[in-house]
């Protein structure tokens, strides 16, 4: 779901990232958050919501709302659409309220 | 905890014109900004802008991000960037709770001008937080910021300038607008940006809206409903458009969180979507050395934010002691600037708002 | 439409049906709702619902929105984690 | 309704027009029918064509004896507003901005729109500007029946692919 | 509004819906509470939502532990479907020698007064919150049947109650004067009107001693700004609410997920419920190192809130032979939210005319006439 041509904006070829979403593979891009690389692969439902159990996804994409909370690297309640996409991150869906483990 | 002589916070057209003429007047500036990039909306603005040549006008928004940072450029030794940076927090002692990635830290501003600009307002309708429903401005960022479609099909919600401009950057996406909706009786935004989608294919559907999401993990489709006088949807009118993706633009309201949490005074304006700061004529909020300029104080046009910007600056630099050039002059000229652009029909709101708030215009 | 499938706070999965019966019970006012049901108590702070909430009390009520008193804004809008405010306090000592 | 749907009346449209006569030169038609605060078509003429004025806010006049319909306020216009035509024989020359990708070549046939978005003709595509100058917004220039002088006022997108 | 009624209750937190459930439970009706914001809108509101009878006074054990059973059956009583009490413990850790011979008095205490209290060892405290650290903690005190309430919850299930027994609540009036005549009570002036009453009982909170003075009785409490956060929800990780006086925290997981926790740092007298970054500061370096996991939770939110300090740190329940009719509940000293069902049984009984569940010496303001008197309660943050 990339843009391939733009009549304004010049899209340079970037770097793929490999990164995992629920154990499998993926690739985003440099310059990606988790959840635009997400987005791209076709990925929308980020995480279930705590009580009712409803698929949710981002909303604002500016960090504002907290519907794209996310599991990264086992830390849960990450905001997907403003955490910068790394190499090898484990991304998972959230279900719940998470776990925190001490660092 | 740093001390900072200016801390602009928000790098939007407001933040940018505030910083360039505090540094000008001669005062070190700390400038900060959530994003990657400084801009704020502008860094997504594909389209030329209205207004005169003073307000760049014809220039694209993100071609004039570029001549206003191009402008601080000189001024490196006395500004400091921090970009990716929240203020999470406002204290009354005028001390910021700022975050970076997984940093925390506090600074001090002896001067602060706010330029936070304003967040989407949400709808509700069945099924409105389903993936695939999102915000206007959530769909321009993953466009025009990341390169990615939101979706192969949109139902576009709501015909203020967003709504018009956004369903025209999807098409040049490459993404089909389906449809446009707007609960209102008439389009509100410049009938020339209308007119731009309708030849193009886009239906604009007034006195419509949407009634139900559909669809099972994400947007499958959408219902939409004609509205009543009440503007209450009329049963029986419900069609289903095949979209996967439904743009959210009703409207946005002032981003004024951190100034509530350091008691600035604020008022509740209909026409503003929301609460604003209670300003003085010089920009300043009722806390002594706190300014605040653009969509916070009132939702506007980049046009007008640039141009408060500069009022907000240049009133922040005399308070720091710096002599400003041609001062009265120069905040004369911007008044009257603000004036023109808020003189027409689409300033009504605006001069309605302001004359609420004891605003001359 | 169907207030039960209309979300309005997503952090506390608030829905319309929701406010609609705690209206009826009587609490109309913004912080009266964020007390009893969460709404605009999750990590986004009513960033998204709060102008939602707002409206619809006002139109419940059939009171202007002038009318209807924001929620009080209290820090921080985002959340930070309390590893990262020891480790600031504590390079700043 | 163009405040309901987008769409100006012929009435409108044809108001904006010269005479027919007058059209025999290249002339900018000016479809800014609301009074918004703008004012790049005055400035970016360089024959002083464009009056907007004082208040920045009123709709531009245009004084087709100057108008040399050269185009460039067509590119300048924020809202896109602005064509250029010219009547040759029987067709209908006409300058449009356009901002999508690909850019249509010269001598490609391509669908001719109205102002509510429907195909009404065909025509072809006699020349694209799309230089440096036009920053973006290409100025397509294209020839069409000449009937369709008051309707004709875009090309339907193709994305290629 | 009403114009008159027997009795006005001024504050709609815990104490004010607790007195007025409680005197309409015993058939007074003509009753109104009177609320300047919302019902909890103060102290109670505020609070950090924990209740425990560990306590140092045998007054405070005693009203706790009633206040405790009361809780147990609170949704069955006052007919609410939940209240959100969780009975998972209180456990204190201390840090020294000198803490540790206080525990062991305290426990002695407790258990006389049929507290389940116990005292623990480092090692046992883990046992029960396995990711305390134990660094610095020489022993605790643990007690199964504390826990967290919810006091929205809590508050609204007696407002429900009394309302349905006919109390009426004015929230968003605020009380500006009191009247009294020759040493009576005879009406509450507000910002809505004036309402003409016999009895006035000061259930005010933070703004006591104000209300105080409108009657022209001098309540020699003070208030103090004590500020709170907390976090995102998480999954369940914490049981009981753990609490350090000479760490000077508490910190506790509600039954909803979010950690809630403050601290008991002494601040000037007055009315200020600001937020401070110092707070912040001081409240993540202390839980960080009691409860390290703590440290990856976000903080969403933080606000202050007013305790109303009393001389001795117990509350003021009672009437005053100053003027007639004008009762007090108040001097909390931080706890009002879990006395709350105790200050509504003593309080309808005294204005009843009944024998009081306790003896009252102890809780009345006469106590401290021309007496220099020190906290003694101490076990408090």
């Amino acid at each position: 779901m990339r843009i391939k041509e733009h009549p304004i904006l010049e899209l340079a070829e970037k770097p793929p990232i490999p990164f995992y979403f629920n154990g499998k593979k993926l690739y985003g891009i440099e310059g990606d958050t988790i959840a635009s690389a997400l987005h791209a692969n076709g990925v929308k439902k980020l995480s279930e919501s705590i009580h009712l159990k409803r698929p949710r996804g981002f909303y604002c994409a500016i960090g504002n709302c907290a519907s794209c909370n996310m599991v990264v690297d086992g830390e849960p309640n990450v905001r997907t659409c403003i955490t910068p996409l790394k190499e090898g991150m484990r991304v998972e869906n959230q279900q719940g309220k998470g776990h925190i483990h001490a660092k | 905890m740093q001390n900072k002589e200016a801390i602009v916070i928000g790098g939007g057209p407001a933040g940018l014109t505030a910083a360039f003429e505090l540094l000008q007047a001669g005062a070190s500036v700390c400038l900060i900004d959530r994003n990657e990039r400084l801009g704020g909306q502008l860094t997504k603005q594909t389209h030329m802008f209205f207004g005169s040549e003073k307000q760049y006008a014809s220039h694209r928004g993100i071609d004039i991000l570029e001549i206003l940072t191009n402008a601080l450029g000189k001024y490196g030794n006395k500004l400091e960037i921090l970009t990716q940076t929240t203020v999470v927090g406002m204290y009354r002692d005028k001390v910021l709770a700022c975050v970076k990635g997984d940093k925390f830290f506090k600074l001090k501003g002896e001067k602060i001008v706010f330029a936070t600009g304003a967040s989407e307002k949400a709808l509700p309708f069945e099924n409105n937080d389903l993936p695939g429903v999102y915000a206007a401005g959530a769909v321009q960022t993953l466009m025009n910021e990341y390169g990615i479609k939101p979706g192969e099909k949109v139902l576009m919600v709501g015909s203020g300038n967003i709504g018009l401009i956004v369903s025209y950057q999807l098409m040049q996406a490459g993404v089909e607008v389906v449809g446009l909706v707007e609960a209102a009786d008439r389009i509100g935004g410049y009938l020339v940006h209308a007119s731009k989608i309708k030849r193009l294919g886009v239906d604009i559907l007034t006195k419509t809206s949407v009634k139900r999401a559909i669809g099972k993990e994400s947007v499958e489709a959408a219902e939409i409903w004609d509205l009543d006088e009440q503007w209450q949807g009329i049963e029986g009118t419900e069609r289903t458009l095949e979209v996967d993706t439904i743009c959210v633009a009703v409207g946005l309201a002032p981003l004024t969180e951190l100034l509530q949490q350091m008691g600035v005074k604020v008022q509740y304006v209909r026409e503003f979507g929301g609460n604003v700061p209670v300003l003085d004529e010089n920009y300043q909020t009722s806390v002594e050395g706190v300014y605040a300029c653009g969509d916070l104080v009132n939702i506007e046009e980049a046009s007008s934010a640039m141009v408060e910007g500069r009022i907000a600056g240049i009133n922040a630099a005399r308070s720091l002691g710096y002599d400003v050039e041609n001062a009265d002059f120069r905040i004369k000229a911007l008044h009257h600037e603000l004036k023109d652009l808020r003189g027409g029909p689409p300033g009504d709101k605006v001069r309605k708002g302001l004359k609420k708030l004891g605003v001359a215009t | 439409m169907d207030p039960k499938n209309i979300i309005i706070c997503r952090c506390s999965d608030v829905t319309l049906a929701d406010l609609f019966e705690l209206f009826d019970e009587g609490y109309t006012s913004f912080e009266e709702l964020k007390r009893i049901a969460r709404v605009g108590m999750g990590p986004c702070q009513a960033n998204t619902c709060g102008k939602m909430v707002q409206w619809e009390i006002s139109k419940y009520f059939k009171k202007p929105l002038e009318e209807i008193p924001f929620h009080n804004m209290r820090p921080l809008t985002l959340g930070v984690k309390l590893r990262a405010i020891k480790e600031a306090a504590e390079d700043e000592e | 309704m163009i405040e309901k749907d987008g769409v100006p009346s012929l009435n409108q449209v044809k108001a904006e027009f010269p005479t027919l006569e007058t059209l025999e030169k290249p002339k900018a038609i000016i479809e800014c029918y609301k009074r918004i605060p703008c004012n790049p078509c005055e400035t970016s003429c360089p024959f002083d064509a464009i009056t907007v004025g004082e208040d920045i806010n009123d709709r531009p006049r245009i004084d087709f004896d100057k108008c040399t319909g050269c185009g460039i306020c067509v590119y300048n216009c924020p809202g896109l507003a602005i064509t250029v035509s010219q009547i040759k024989g029987e067709e209908v020359h006409l300058k449009i901005p356009y901002e999508f990708t690909p850019l249509p070549e010269k001598g490609k046939r391509v669908n001719v729109m109205n102002r509510s978005g429907e195909v009404i003709t065909q025509g072809t595509v006699t020349k694209v500007q799309a230089g440096k100058k036009q920053n973006k917004t290409a100025l397509i220039h294209l020839s069409i029946p000449k009937e369709y002088v008051y309707e004709a006022i875009t090309i339907e997108v193709s994305h290629g692919s | 509004m009403k114009n008159k009624a027997k009795i006005v209750i001024i504050g709609g937190g815990i104490s004010g819906a607790s007195i007025a459930y409680n005197l309409a439970e015993k058939g007074e009706t003509d009753v109104v509470v009177l609320e300047r914001h919302y019902l909890t809108s103060g102290a109670t509101g505020r609070c950090g939502a924990g209740v425990r009878q560990q306590w140092g006074t045998k007054m405070n054990c005693l009203i706790a532990k009633k206040s405790i059973e009361f809780f147990e059956k609170a949704e069955e009583i006052l007919d609410y479907d939940d209240v959100e009490f969780k009975q998972e413990g209180y456990l204190i850790v201390g840090s020294d020698e000198e803490e540790d011979e206080l525990f062991e008095k305290n426990v002695k205490l407790q258990q006389s007064l049929g507290i389940p209290a116990k005292k623990l060892t480092p090692e046992e405290a883990k046992e029960i919150v396995p990711h305390l650290n134990t660094d610095g903690v020489y022993s605790a005190t643990f007690c199964k049947t504390d826990g967290h309430l919810n006091p929205f919850l809590m508050t609204d299930a007696y407002y429900k109650a009394a309302k349905r027994r006919g109390v009426e609540f004015y929230t968003e009036t605020e009380v500006t004067g009191i009247d009294v005549e020759n040493g009576e009570i005879k009406g509450v002036k507000t910002d809505k009107g004036y309402i003409e009453c016999e009895i006035v009982v000061n259930a005010a909170g933070g703004y006591a001693k104000q209300i105080g003075e409108m009657a022209g009785v001098d309540i020699p409490v003070f208030s103090q700004n004590r500020e709170i956060l907390v976090t995102e929800p998480i999954e369940r990780m914490q049981d009981p609410m753990v609490i350090s006086f000479s760490k000077n925290i508490y910190c506790q997981q509600t039954p909803h997920g979010a950690f809630i926790m403050g601290r008991g740092d002494n601040r000037e007298a007055g009315l200020s419920v600001e937020s401070t970054w110092k707070f912040l500061d001081e409240m993540a370096k202390t839980v960080t190192n009691l409860l390290p996991p703590v440290g990856e939770l976000r903080v969403i939110r933080q606000w202050g809130g007013l305790y109303n300090m009393s001389p001795d740190r117990q509350p003021i329940i009672g009437g005053t032979d100053e003027v007639k009719g004008f009762y007090m509940a108040c001097g909390f000293s931080g706890h009002g939210f879990m006395f709350g069902p105790m200050t509504g049984v003593l309080i309808s009984e005294l204005i009843l005319g009944e024998e009081p569940s306790m003896p009252m010496e102890e809780l009345e303001l006469s106590r401290f006439d021309g007496k220099d008197v020190e906290a003694y309660e101490t076990n408090v943050v």
